[in-house]
């Protein structure tokens, strides 16, 4: 039982700085709540049994993705949001209606469908044992690893070219 | 778990910590006396014999500093970066083993604080955290010297962490875990028979040094202390801080610098193993610990030593040799330590 | 040493890519060297393969390179196939075709640039071995690729001077007159798998001889299909009018292409399909009739031309004829020897007309030449023998082959098409004579800067003409009629493989059942017929420089006109083909599509037009009411999902 | 329920929650990076949710897929903010309803 008060004591911290994150009006001040959400995040990974997966979280989001969009929003100087005053009343009303309607749906489908897992089949391995993840992964998922290793490259030639000032090299 | 064993636990997670404190104010007075010696100047030599109370005096000193805090920071951000920057240095220290394991009363003890099988994950997962100690430091001062210098600490750090880690992976690759008491294992065995099971540093050279330049950035040390580059920059991301907050960042950056070290030595010099040593028995295991702790004293000197000889590399320099020289590097030492496995000599 | 079939229309389609895409910049001496050295080694080549047969017992030889296509029940090879039939083929084809590339190396150098010139061999190249595929096929399909690749290659030579207009238009009526044969040869070959079942020719030619009822009915059908190819490969009326154009086209490819080889594949096909056309005699009948209409017809043309090249033009037409005459009436062995001394013979010709062209500086007509007998000593002497040769005046080529296929038809009982034979062959005698007179004899009647142009061509040149006149003059040794002994007609002996029997007792080969005597009087009746010709046409153009002609032409203005003007066979197509296709493709156009087509698409895209501009207002270009839209989306389908 | 003893419905009621916050965030804010930002949480929430079912059936695909998607989230963000800095430096904004060329 300590390990779901752990669980739901991180989910709740993952949520509530999400909240944080969509609240706050300065980007700068939503990518640091996003950071402990995150952090909040990979700990239940960790309770899930993916402690790997844990690791990744932290070193790639919270260590690059979200450094990346502080440094952008550093360079840039994004300033903080202010109140439009016509406002969108439209937008806005669909939107919240959308969103209550949306997670009343979740709701419902999690109650009609989430309880339905399949009994687990065989015994968990320990989950600090990385070597059957490994296997599996430059197994049967080699393919899709090497086209991820591409894509990563893509990424990177895209990046590049479109952040690079015209007539710089 | 008896009461015991939870002492013995924090025992284990706190004396490499305590060491560290209690180390890290006489670093000071090395890296100042050191900086004499290396430049014809005699340091600081007032308080105490040779300035050796000098450190007490400088702790003093902070303490009694007036705290400022800019009127337009952002406080809280202001006031959570400096222990941000501290807390994930020390953190870190948590899964180097600094010592063999130790059998007392039929207890078998590794010397580590916590010997997780991601060991080096958790690394460098942490490190990658320290960057926002001085992010936001720089950007919660409203302060654009200290903006530029979160900024480029961002950049440099993102950076160098990728041929950082890409140079560690041909250590992971070798021994064949994340487990760091298992990556210094490995180094005690045969260096004249195949396998090699000496230090790592023998085979993979290349990514030593890939690693150990990257370690310098990593900790914003000379030659790539551009984030506070005090002829362009005044002092950085610290430019506001002072008092304690300061004192803070100037401990993390030495605890960064011994904790490098130290991850240095387990992953390329063999940690707390000895060519001829075998830790047996209580004698045998403070031994390895005294070994473990000459290795990254060394090393932490090396930064030192370095820290006074080499002058400030450029901005673009700096981004040059990350992505052109030690990227394609360490991906090379990577495919090369991969063919030494695949040859069996690894 | 056995060279691998392969390797025969491989060196020139080496060469075709060397020259296309060096020969431009590496120039013509490389050009030159690649070129006709490829050529010459695929004559090398061929002619090891071909020393064998001369002695041996004529066994084919079917060599596979490769599979390629393969579907059901249907599979075609890429394979070559020699026998005595295509061995002789492979041998004077690239033999000749190395002549003329050798003679244009000479012909080509003056006037054309680096481009031009690798273009040229290029072409040349690419027809050698397009035509090596035609002959050494051995399958229907391929020896269609090689049908194809020939009709292309002459395309692009005829319109070689393509920034001429006539040439270009002469380029496109060769090929469009040539897809009309091609149709009938494609749709003949479809019923040749549909008969049997398969494209290879020992099995298709086995189970036709085997079972010949069966097949009867269809096989006629069949024939008469391919013959429409042949008609159109080898200019056969009425599909005969993209010949003469194709003179527009260099005169070194008008010997090759367009008198030497191309257009005699269809005399080979008729031949290699030997066994299916005497399986059915009507499709025979219609060959033979073809044949001697055309070879008439086009004599007649023959004697009213001007231009130098358009006589020899008609008189390869007519020539052809007499070779599908031979065919139609069974004596193919005759016809394939006609196909070999009228290779020499007609190639000499062209290849010293074009001497005369390039000593006049581009001249072509025969009205502004004469006298050029002693000013180019060598190609008279030449031209004379081909054309004596080509009258049929014994010993030369010439007489032995046409005596072969006049005997021929006499001996099938075909007394009208011998007839028109006969007649044929006074007429050739006489429009050659009239050539020669015109142009070698009596006085220069061009301008006296052409005069001091002449001069005989280089050694190049020369030198094929020499040696074709040679052959000219020896080839008919090779087939000699029976009444020189047996044995003496060696080439039917060689041949005789190819004609294997078929199960049809009136489709056996015509035994020699003519006496002695009547053969001695058809070779005298021919000679006299071929004298008379002669003598007429020396006595009117030679010695009285035309006049006699001039008169009777006057006698009768609307026949002379009429020949003069080709039977006004253009124009007839012109009313009957051309302007209804013009009209139709006009209505096509402007109702059609422009009407009604583009009508019906402009108005749909007038109603996605206004649609889209009812609707482009949902194109807000904010990504938030986008996200809004999708979520929207997103809850429909999950409230879907729910209730189902 | 999962090895460790949490409930499969409390991870997927956390992830639902997560990925309604990211979905009010992705839809209600104007800054293009804080929208952004939005995106990567509701990715998060689903991958908790994945992680969640793998390990409530002890498989470790469910890693596997978790470990793909950051991977190219991180693709993802790299490109994406490329494209913000190279929007900004045209248009001095990243406020979405000022962004708005492509509209009819």
């Amino acid at each position: 039982m300590t390990a779901r008060l752990a669980f739901d004591v991180a989910a709740g911290l993952a949520i509530f700085f999400a909240c944080v994150m969509v609240v706050h009006r300065h980007p700068v001040k939503s990518v640091l709540a996003l950071v402990v959400s995150f952090f909040a995040l990979a700990v239940t990974y960790v309770l899930l049994s993916a402690p790997l997966i844990a690791a990744v979280q932290v070193i790639v989001y919270a260590g690059a993705i979200l450094v990346l969009f502080l440094f952008v929003l550093m360079l840039l100087n994004v300033p903080a949001e202010v109140r439009q005053t016509p406002g969108r009343p439209i937008h806005h009303t669909l939107s919240a209606g959308a969103i209550v309607a949306f997670a009343a749906a979740l709701l419902a489908a999690l109650r009609s469908y989430g309880a339905t897992a399949a009994p687990p089949s065989p015994a968990p391995s320990d989950p600090g044992d990385l070597a059957p993840l490994a296997r599996l992964l430059f197994s049967d998922h080699l393919l899709s690893f090497e086209a991820l290793s591409i894509l990563l490259l893509a990424a990177l030639v895209g990046a590049f070219t479109l952040a690079r000032r015209e007539g710089s090299p | 778990m008896s009461g015991a064993d939870l002492g013995i636990a924090a025992l284990r997670v706190l004396a490499p910590v305590l060491a560290i404190l209690i180390v890290l104010p006489m670093l000071q007075w090395v890296e100042r006396r050191g900086a004499g010696l290396i430049q014809d100047r005699p340091g600081p030599n007032r308080v105490g014999p040779f300035g050796l109370l000098q450190p007490v005096a400088d702790v003093v000193k902070f303490f009694m500093k007036e705290d400022l805090i800019p009127s337009n920071a952002d406080r809280f951000l202001y006031v959570l970066a400096p222990g941000l920057a501290a807390f994930a240095a020390m953190t870190t220290f948590a899964v180097i083993p600094y010592g063999a394991t130790l059998s007392v009363g039929g207890r078998v003890i590794p010397l580590v604080g916590a010997d997780v099988s991601i060991g080096i994950l958790y690394l460098f997962a942490l490190t990658s955290l320290s960057v926002y100690g001085i992010v936001l430091a720089g950007w919660s001062s409203n302060n654009k010297f200290s903006l530029m210098g979160g900024i480029r600490s961002s950049a440099q750090i993102i950076s160098y962490e990728l041929a950082m880690t890409t140079a560690a992976a041909g250590v992971v690759l070798a021994a064949s875990s994340f487990r760091l008491t298992e990556v210094v294992v490995r180094q005690g065995g045969s260096w004249f028979a195949l396998p090699f099971r000496g230090w790592n540093v023998v085979p993979q050279f290349v990514g030593f040094v890939v690693f150990f330049v990257s370690a310098f950035a990593e900790t914003n040390r000379l030659p790539f202390d551009l984030p506070e580059a005090e002829a362009e920059l005044v002092a950085g991301y610290h430019t506001e801080y002072s008092a304690m907050k300061f004192a803070m960042f100037y401990m993390s950056e030495y605890i960064n610098v011994i904790v490098v070290s130290a991850l240095t030595v387990t992953l390329y010099f063999g940690g707390w193993t000895l060519p001829g040593l075998s830790p047996a028995g209580i004698g045998g295991v403070l031994l390895s610990v005294l070994v473990f702790a000459l290795k990254t004293s060394f090393v932490v000197w090396v930064f030192m030593w370095v820290r006074w000889t080499l002058p400030r590399f450029r901005y673009d320099q700096l981004m040059r040799l990350g992505w052109k020289a030690l990227l394609p590097l360490a991906l090379l030492n990577l495919f090369w330590v991969a063919a030494l496995v695949v040859w069996k000599v690894l | 040493m056995t060279v691998a079939l392969w390797v025969v229309p491989a060196l020139p389609f080496a060469g075709f890519l060397l020259c296309l895409l060096l020969g431009s910049r590496l120039g013509k001496s490389f050009v030159s060297t690649v070129g006709a050295g490829s050529v010459g080694l695929a004559t090398v080549a061929a002619w090891t393969r071909l020393v064998p047969y001369l002695t041996g017992d004529g066994t084919p030889v079917v060599e596979k390179v490769a599979p390629w296509i393969a579907a059901g029940n249907f599979s075609v090879d890429v394979s070559f196939r020699l026998d005595p039939l295509s061995a002789l083929m492979v041998s004077f084809v690239t033999f000749v075709g190395f002549l003329i590339h050798v003679y244009s190396i000479g012909y080509m150098s003056h006037d054309e640039t680096d481009a031009g010139y690798a273009r040229y061999f290029s072409y040349l190249n690419l027809f050698l071995f397009a035509m090596l595929v035609l002959v050494l096929a051995n399958n229907f399909l391929l020896l269609f690729v090689g049908w194809e690749g020939v009709g292309l290659c002459s395309y692009l030579l005829i319109g070689y001077y393509y920034e001429k207009e006539y040439a270009a238009d002469a380029g496109k009526k060769a090929f469009i007159v040539n897809r009309i044969g091609d149709f009938g040869f494609l749709l003949g070959t479809f019923g040749v798998f549909g008969l049997f079942g398969t494209l290879d020719f020992d099995s298709v030619f086995s189970r036709a001889a085997a079972d010949p009822a069966r097949f009867a009915p269809g096989l006629t059908l069949v024939c008469l299909l391919l013959f429409v190819g042949a008609m159109g490969k080898s200019a056969q009326v009425p599909l005969h009018v993209w010949l003469p154009d194709a003179m527009a086209g260099p005169t070194p490819v008008s010997a090759l292409i367009h008198a030497a080889t191309m257009v005699t594949a269809g005399v080979y096909m008729v031949t290699r399909c030997n066994v299916l056309f005497r399986l059915a005699p009507e499709a025979m009948f219609a060959v033979a009739v073809v044949g001697g209409v055309t070879a008439i017809f086009a004599a007649v043309i023959a004697i009213a031309q001007n231009d130098i090249k358009k006589v020899l033009a008609y008189s390869t037409v007519s020539q052809l004829g007499y070779m599908f005459l031979a065919c139609g009436v069974g004596a193919y062995v005759a016809g394939m020897f006609h196909v070999l001394t009228h290779a020499f013979f007609k190639a000499c010709l062209f290849l010293g007309s074009g001497a005369v062209i390039h000593a006049l500086g581009g001249e072509q007509d025969m009205r502004r030449m004469g006298g050029l007998g002693r000013r180019l000593p060598l190609t008279y002497t030449t031209f004379l023998v081909a054309t004596l040769a080509l009258a049929g005046i014994p010993p030369l080529a010439g007489f032995f082959s046409k005596d072969a296929i006049l005997t021929g038809v006499f001996a099938a009982h075909r007394p009208i098409l011998f007839g028109l034979g006969l007649v044929t062959a006074g007429l050739t005698a006489f429009y050659m004579f009239r050539l020669v007179s015109l142009t070698f004899a009596g006085d220069f009647r061009g301008t006296p800067e052409a005069a001091a142009h002449v001069h005989e061509a280089p050694p190049t040149m020369t030198l094929p003409l020499v040696i074709l006149a040679f052959l000219s003059a020896i080839a008919g040794f090779l087939g000699l009629p029976e009444v020189f002994g047996e044995g003496a007609n060696r080439i039917a002996a060689f041949l005789a493989p190819v004609f294997p029997r078929v199960g049809l007792a009136a489709a056996e080969p015509p035994a020699h059942s003519l006496p002695a005597a009547t053969e001695w009087l058809l070779m005298g009746t021919s000679v006299a017929v071929a004298a008379v010709g002669i003598l007429l046409a020396w006595t009117w153009y030679a010695k009285r420089a035309g006049r006699p002609a001039a008169r009777v032409a006057a006698s009768l203005p609307a026949l002379y006109r009429l020949v003069a003007e080709k039977f006004r066979i253009d124009e007839l197509y012109d009313v009957l083909f051309v302007r209804p296709f013009v009209w139709l493709a006009r209505m096509l156009w402007k109702v059609v599509d422009v009407l009604i087509i583009d009508g019906v698409l402009n108005a749909g895209a007038f109603l996605v037009e206004l649609t889209g501009d009812a609707l482009r207002f949902l194109q807000t270009g904010n990504v938030r009411n986008y996200a809004l839209t999708f979520l929207l989306g997103i809850v429909a389908l999950l409230l879907i999902v729910l209730a189902g | 329920m999962t090895p460790n003893g949490i409930p499969l419905g409390d991870v997927l009621l956390a992830s639902g929650a997560l990925f309604t916050i990211g979905l009010a965030g992705a839809l209600l804010r104007r800054n293009a990076i804080s929208i952004f930002l939005a995106i990567e949480l509701m990715m998060n929430a689903a991958n908790l949710a994945v992680l969640g079912y793998a390990a409530a059936l002890h498989s470790l695909e469910g890693q596997i897929v978790v470990f793909f998607v950051i991977a190219i989230a991180a693709a993802e963000a790299a490109v994406g903010l490329a494209i913000f800095v190279a929007l900004f430096r045209h248009t001095e904004t990243i406020d979405v309803n000022k962004i708005n060329l492509l509209k009819w």
